[in-house]
């Protein structure tokens, strides 16, 4: 990709617009979710929640400052979090005392190689099936595994995981877990991706969307004057046709992805973050759960805004779209 | 597109190629809990996990034997003075702490004066406080002497000083402990394992203390793994990925007595489930309504349908194992006509819909129970619960709240009805918070607004009393008015059980402190 | 004499519709080009040109498309029926009856296409399309979609070797400043940039036959001048064969050598230039006089393709003359004839042949 | 050109086959809908009476039609059959809140961009995107460990995290519409303002995706209560949803338990179908209609 000057400022103007969005949400979610936890009944959760924020090693609450606290609007409650949180203290968490902003940001890698498995195992099985679905070679069969693997999608995923461990181990015995958190192999993976890509619909969804898009570019007049001078197909298909509805997709479906590991997890016993939200949710953990939230949702923009990087690199007319 | 394919399907196969299976490291117990612990220290938490992790780090000075026998700990010998009110203690000199900074403390008093000083601090955050509450002063005789001087005499010492002892020279910068203090989560003590980590996900690796006081520990690394779903506990269990299960849910019970791999062990908690019914309530206030319940709900059924009759039904306050448990007293047997009968016979009448009081108004009470996703069987004791009640034509409403709010709900605002839990005990069986008026507040342990001048006294009398004897009969008469006055409905005693593979051995489990002889524990 | 580059026999295409009837796309069409000879095919719109161009290009994927005739490519490497071994695939019942039913089995029939067309395409005959800007691929520069099909068809060549080779491809179609133009996206030039671009990168891979789709269609007056002038130029400095299809007598008038014009999938009317645009000969199809006179009555292209839906009804379709229902020249000596027999191809002279029952002998 | 060329896979009999395909799956969805309403209003007005809570210890977790149980027992000896036909009241009304909490607002603040107002345009793009800044099972375990575990609370959530998508839809049909100068045609023929909107623009343009999107958000209220369900935050016993039902028998499926969880599961998995294919069958509907 060659970049010369007059195609590096429109690109520039639309990648600082997606970041600038990007940072405006972060902060409107945290804003949100900050005015929720003000509202909420019972007088001790916000407490709590900016008694974490102290620091906690040399000074001492005294009960003025106590007072201050529940006394505080809802504004400068929020901006005395902002302050905190941007300078890397999201508070430390009730039920165990320890920062917050650790313990999510080690979770979230763990959940997050989950997802990118997921994805790329989504990925790599949904070619075959487009590939045979856009040729049109046996029809009959591509309708076949397509509803076969829609029904997966519709069965609700903790007990397709019940289903599937049950499977593994009476039918063959094996039953790899998420046991050795400090080296990971791939063994562990196998169940926890499977179902995170067959059973939460990632599969279906890249299939479908990759399917009717390739097939609608196919139709275009471009391919057709490709095909006209001998020239391959998919290199000419391949940024409209595959390379946009999966980066699309990619940043759809991400925060949903992150959605389903909170089940997944549980069930696999997989140290990620899906696991500490609903730990947080049961022991009411309010500082750890503001911070898991607001972290994935800087993960899941961040997936956000590079998909728009790569969109906007690779396609030269991103820039102009813009404008309009 | 079909070299794409090609690759995709190679790339699968490698990646199934590349299973590796999970190798267990010969020496090391592996256990899996069903809860995470929150703190690892002794005192911050309140969970049984962090419990039965603590007593793998840390000692007290007297320790209780499977007997109920007081033995020594760290202190090898005491004296009491006469009036129950002093004691002496003499501390062993071969403890050391673990390690600190790459420096090994020897244990001394001061570690014992400071650990009552940081847990009477007003601002120590812990649920143990009580334990303190009693300690007059405590006094440095000499670097392994201390005396502690009581405010009341103690008939049982051990409730007292069975205390884990806590070091003086990691904690001496900050004069309370809560949670936030770096100690709840890199702990140092005195016990037969050193904590070497824990990562984010609370899975906490220990590994043996080489200068253990009573010995060195023959398995070499303890680790802990935490389980958010029961059922997958079980299954790593029986794949080998885990070597022991600290409490086994019943509904596995059955699968794991049949497998012939591994051992279940019995261990009792001095703990009982019960219906609490809360005295503010117009009509639970009326003791025949609260007998009628008892007689309506059929134990037994629900004991052996549910839990495979792997527990016992109690009748009083007490636990069935602790010597003030009343054996003369039978608990209420399964009569639902004798429960019509008594209803009938306060003036409730009897329609379709179920019971009506005097102005009309349907028999229902609210059922106010904590969410708890992985404890099934209590689930389900409610639910039977609620049918057995309405089989006589009493209505009762679940309303199932989440656990904090819950407790908020039952011990600080006392806006219930009908509760269901469990309590469990120490060996004191002391039972003055539970029915004593005084502690009908916020927060007390009476949140059911118990009140009876005559249990009152006996329970004063109780405590005041120094003659084991005498103290035995008045817990026995307590037994029988509060059995007869139903302010619970009480259910049964569970016996817990312990699952472990049969490569462990020499495995002896202590009926309350589950680790205590866990030095001695072999691994094959 | 050497054979001719291109002959087409005998070529019929079907449509399948929803309710499983077929419309006659192509029927009978029969032609020849020879070297440095520049055909032209005229007719409305819906009349098969373009696809006749996509049949012999091997692209067209319809169902069941081409299912009878012949496409012979001679050129000096080789010569390659392009139909071969059609009737394998394809199995007609009642033929050209109301109820004519077809089968093929496409996907085999596609494969094979494929495979034959694969050193054809691109390497012997080139195609200029009708909207360039759509038919250039959006997301790459010009300048790369031209080295592409020179990679493509000349061995031997580098990436380096290409770029220099399509920058003076642009110079050679008289694109201002091509080394900048190389860079630029199709949706960054002008119309007729494009266009040029578009010739450029047909005639990048050296074909022996280029096939031209309404290569003016959509452009200004002046530029649609220029483009003229440009394949004018070409033709006569390459020595290129060509076919182009259009709606429109300038281009004809300026470009081709002989003249097909279709009507509803048929050809009505074939011969030398000279013989079709001559607008006050009588040797004319109806239609073909049709269209001259709307030519020179400026008569907008729209009016004529109004009765296009009304004629896609006629359901006795082989055993009349398409254009009965509009026809002006129906007398009664031939009326009868003209509403229950398809007129064949009359040869009226030695260049010219009419499908019209007015000129039987 | 390349419209004309457009490969058409089926044979004579795959074009029989694909009506009568399309024939079933209409019928499939009204059968599957018709019967979740049938259930909805035999036991909401108790025309038969089915008790959800009776136990029977004597059979716990029976496989179907043993003792009198047509769909077999629940770990407690509760009827299934019974509980699936209850089990529809956790859904319909708090689902159709969601959705009609949803339908509504966001009908109502996409048209509003009809007055081609450009900072609204981005408000709603950017809440879209806000919505898919976090998942919505992670929202909804905030409400819930702020508030409280109520299934309809869980659907108001739904309910409001939908409205951007909605509302981004109907100002996309807009945006065609304003292209195809309906718009300008309208004003220009005096057509009363409230009329445009509600007649012309969402009944006549946009009931499709509001029927379709409707169906989905029925279909992602079932979703969510099951797996909030599995995490224990669902509908709480003894009243029955199909998620809780699920999550009960599952205990017991990898003791090979299978019939109490997946009995159930099925009917999750049969009334999602249907609501996609609803779904599916309406803008199917649309696109047959906008391409004539």
């Amino acid at each position: 990709m060659i970049l010369r000057t007059e195609t590096i400022r429109p690109i520039s103007k639309a990648l600082f617009n997606a970041f600038f969005s990007s940072v405006l949400i972060i902060f409107f979610l945290s804003f949100l979710v900050f005015s929720l936890v003000y509202i909420s009944p019972g007088e001790t959760l916000l407490q709590d929640y900016l008694l974490s924020l102290q620091d906690n090693t040399d000074t001492d609450i005294n009960d003025a400052d106590l007072e201050d606290i529940a006394q505080a609007n809802l504004p400068q409650a929020y901006m005395s979090w902002l302050s905190a949180s941007i300078n890397g203290n999201l508070g430390v968490s009730i039920s165990n005392g320890l920062p917050v902003l650790d313990q999510v940001l080690e979770l979230t890698l763990n959940t997050l190689y989950l997802i990118i498995s997921a994805l790329l195992i989504g990925l790599l099985s949904s070619f075959p099936l487009v590939a045979l679905s856009v040729t049109n070679t046996m029809p009959l069969l591509t309708r076949l595994i397509n509803t076969t693997i829609k029904l997966l999608s519709f069965l609700p995923l903790f007990w397709l995981a019940y289903l599937l461990i049950y499977i593994s181990t009476s039918g063959f015995d094996y039953y790899p877990l998420a046991m050795n958190y400090d080296n990971m192999n791939f063994s562990q993976f196998i169940l926890p991706v499977i179902l995170l890509s067959f059973g939460s619909g990632v599969l279906v969804d890249i299939y479908q969307q990759l399917n009717s898009e390739i097939k609608r570019v196919l139709n275009e007049d471009y391919i057709l004057c490709a095909r006209a001078k001998g020239a391959s197909i998919f290199k000419h298909v391949f940024k409209e046709g595959i390379a946009f509805p999966l980066l699309n997709l990619i940043s759809n479906r991400i925060a949903y992805l992150f959605g389903a590991t909170i089940i997944v997890e549980q069930i696999f016993n997989w140290p990620g973050i899906g696991r500490l939200l609903w730990q947080a949710t049961q022991d009411r953990d309010i500082p750890l759960l503001l911070g898991a939230v607001i972290v994935t949702a800087i993960v899941i923009r961040t997936a956000h805004f590079s998909a728009q990087l790569i969109y906007v690199l690779i396609n030269p007319r991103a820039s102009h779209e813009q404008d309009k | 597109m079909k070299r794409i394919s090609l690759t995709a399907v190679m790339f699968l196969s490698l990646w199934s190629v590349m299973t590796v299976s999970a190798t267990t490291n010969t020496n090391t117990l592996i256990y899996g809990e069903t809860k995470r612990p929150d703190t690892l220290d002794p005192y911050t938490s309140n969970e049984p996990s962090s419990l039965r992790l603590s007593q793998l780090m840390f000692n007290g000075l007297v320790a209780i034997n499977e007997r109920q026998e007081i033995e020594p700990d760290l202190a090898s010998s005491w004296t009491v003075s006469k009036n129950q009110k002093i004691f002496t203690f003499q501390l062993r000199k071969n403890v050391t702490w673990h390690p600190y900074k790459n420096r090994r403390e020897a244990f001394s008093a001061k570690d014992v004066i400071y650990t009552v000083k940081l847990l009477q601090h007003p601002k120590t955050v812990s649920a143990r406080k009580d334990q303190f509450a009693n300690i007059f002063k405590v006094e440095q005789i000499d670097d392994y002497q201390v005396r502690f001087t009581l405010k009341n005499p103690a008939i049982n010492p051990i409730a007292i000083f069975n205390f884990k002892v806590l070091p003086y020279h990691v904690l001496k910068n900050r004069p309370y402990l809560n949670k936030k203090n770096q100690f709840a989560n890199h702990p140092i003590g005195t016990g037969p394992y050193i904590f070497k980590r824990s990562n984010t996900n609370r899975q906490i690796t220990l590994i043996a203390n080489d200068t253990y006081y009573k010995g060195k520990p023959h398995i070499a690394k303890i680790i802990l793994k935490p389980f958010s779903d029961n059922n997958i506990m079980n299954q790593a269990l029986s794949f080998n990925n885990l070597d022991m299960i600290v409490s086994v849910s019943p509904r596995h019970l059955s699968e794991l007595q049949a497998d012939a791999r591994f051992t279940l062990k019995a261990y009792n908690t001095l703990s009982y489930s019960f219906f609490a019914y809360n005295q503010n309530n117009v009509n639970l206030r009326k003791k025949a309504v609260r007998k009628a319940i008892s007689h309506a709900i059929n134990r037994e059924e629900m004991l052996k349908a549910f839990f495979n009759n792997q527990g016992t039904i109690i009748s009083g306050p007490f636990a069935p194992g602790s010597w003030a448990y009343n054996l003369d007293v039978l608990p209420d047997n399964y009569d639902p006509q004798k429960s019509i009968a008594l209803l009938k016979s306060l003036g409730y009448k009897k329609t379709t819909n179920g019971f009506i009081d005097s102005t009309g108004k349907l028999l229902a009470f609210r059922l106010r129970v904590p969410i708890e996703k992985n404890n099934e069987a209590a689930k389900r004791v409610i639910l039977a619960y609620k049918n057995f009640l309405k089989d006589i034509g009493i209505r009762v409403n679940i309303d199932f709240m989440e656990r904090e709010k819950w407790k908020r709900a039952i011990f600080k605002d006392h806006i219930f009805d009908i509760t269901y839990a469990q309590w469990s005990f120490d060996d004191s069986s002391d039972i003055s918070t539970l029915f004593h008026s005084q502690y009908n507040m916020a927060w007390g342990n009476n949140f059911i607004s118990y009140s009876n001048p005559q249990v009152d006294r006996l329970i004063k009398q109780s405590l005041s009393s120094t003659d084991h004897q005498e103290k035995r009969t008045i817990n026995h008469r307590l037994h029988k008015i509060i059995a007869d006055e139903v302010p619970y409905t009480f259910l049964w005693s569970l016996t817990q059980y312990a699952a472990y593979s049969k490569r462990l051995s020499n495995v002896r489990i202590h009926p309350y402190q589950f680790f205590d002889n866990v030095h001695l524990w072999k691994k094959n | 004499m050497t054979t001719p580059l291109l002959t087409v026999k005998d070529l019929c295409v079907r449509f399948r519709q929803e309710n499983n009837s077929f419309i006659p796309a192509l029927n009978h069409i029969s032609f020849q080009v020879n070297n440095n000879e520049v055909l032209g095919i005229i007719g409305e719109s819906g009349s098969g040109k373009s696809i006749t161009l996509l049949s012999l290009l091997g692209l067209l994927q319809a169902n069941p498309g081409v299912i009878k005739g012949s496409i012979t490519i001679d050129t000096q490497q080789n010569r390659i029926d392009t139909l071969e071994h059609l009737d394998q695939y394809v199995s007609i019942s009642h033929y050209e009856k109301p109820n004519e039913s077809i089968e093929k089995d496409c996907t085999a029939w596609n494969k094979l296409q494929r495979k034959r067309y694969k050193d054809i395409l691109g390497k012997h005959i080139a195609m200029i399309f009708q909207n360039s800007r759509l038919a250039f691929n959006p997301y790459y520069s010009i300048g790369k979609q031209i080295s592409e099909s020179i990679l493509l068809h000349k061995p031997g060549s580098n990436k380096k070797m290409a770029k220099d080779l399509a920058i003076r491809w642009l110079k050679r179609v008289k694109m201002q400043a091509p080394d900048i133009r190389y860079n630029n996206n199709p949706y960054g030039l002008s119309g007729g940039m494009c266009q040029r671009a578009m010739i450029a990168m047909a005639l990048a891979s050296e074909p022996d036959l280029l096939i031209a789709d309404e290569p003016t269609t959509g452009l200004d007056a002046t530029i649609q001048n220029d483009i003229l002038s440009l394949l004018e130029e070409i033709k006569n400095q390459e020595k290129l064969s060509m076919i182009i299809v259009s709606h429109d007598f300038t281009i004809m008038h300026r470009l081709a050598n002989r003249i097909l014009v279709y009507y509803k999938g048929f050809v009505v009317e074939e011969g030398s230039k000279n013989d079709i645009l001559a607008i006050h000969s009588r040797q004319h199809h109806p239609y073909t006089a049709l269209l001259l006179n709307a030519e020179s009555e400026n008569m907008v292209e729209k009016e004529i393709e109004t009765t296009k839906t009304e004629s896609q009804k006629n359901q006795l379709f082989f055993s009349a003359c398409p254009y009965t229902s509009r026809c002006g020249f129906r007398t009664v000596r031939i009326q009868d004839k003209c509403h229950n027999h398809l007129p064949p191809l009359i040869q009226v002279s030695d260049t010219q042949k009419i499908r019209c029952w007015a000129f039987e002998k | 050109m390349n419209r004309i060329n457009k490969p058409l896979p089926f044979k004579r009999k795959h074009f029989i086959l694909r009506r009568w395909i399309d024939r079933l799956i209409v019928l499939y969805c009204l059968v599957v809908l018709g019967s979740v309403l049938t259930a909805f209003t035999i036991t909401q007005f108790n025309i038969i009476e089915l008790d959800y809570e009776a136990m029977d210890f004597q059979s716990i977790l029976t496989p179907p039609l043993t003792n009198g149980h047509i769909l077999g027992t629940d770990y407690l000896g509760r009827d299934l059959f019974n509980r699936l036909l209850l089990g529809t009241h956790a859904y319909l009304l708090p689902g159709l809140m969601a959705v009609s909490i949803s339908i509504l607002f966001g009908a109502l603040l996409g048209s509003l961009t009809l007055f081609a107002n450009k900072r609204l345009r981005k408000v709603i793009t950017l809440s879209t995107e806000l919505m898919q800044t976090t998942p919505r099972l992670v929202i909804l375990l905030l409400i819930i460990a702020i508030f409280e575990a109520n299934i309809y609370y869980v659907m108001l959530v739904i309910g409001i995290t939908n409205i951007p998508t909605v509302a981004n839809l109907i100002s996309h049909r807009i945006d065609i519409l304003r292209n195809k100068r309906f718009i300008e045609a309208s004003i220009a023929n005096a057509t009363p303002i409230h009329i445009l909107i509600f007649k012309h623009i969402l009944w006549y343009n946009c009931r499709t995706i509001l029927i379709s999107q409707a169906a989905l958000g029925m279909a992602e209220a079932v979703l969510m209560e099951t797996s909030l369900s599995y995490l224990g935050f669902g509908v709480q016993e003894p009243t029955p949803s199909w998620g809780n039902m699920v999550q009960a028998g599952s205990n017991y499926l990898l003791q090979g338990n299978l019939w109490s969880s997946s009995i159930p599961a099925l009917a999750i998995m049969s009334v999602l179908l249907a609501f996609y294919l609803l779904a599916e069958v309406v803008v199917k509907q649309l696109n047959k209609r906008h391409s004539l």
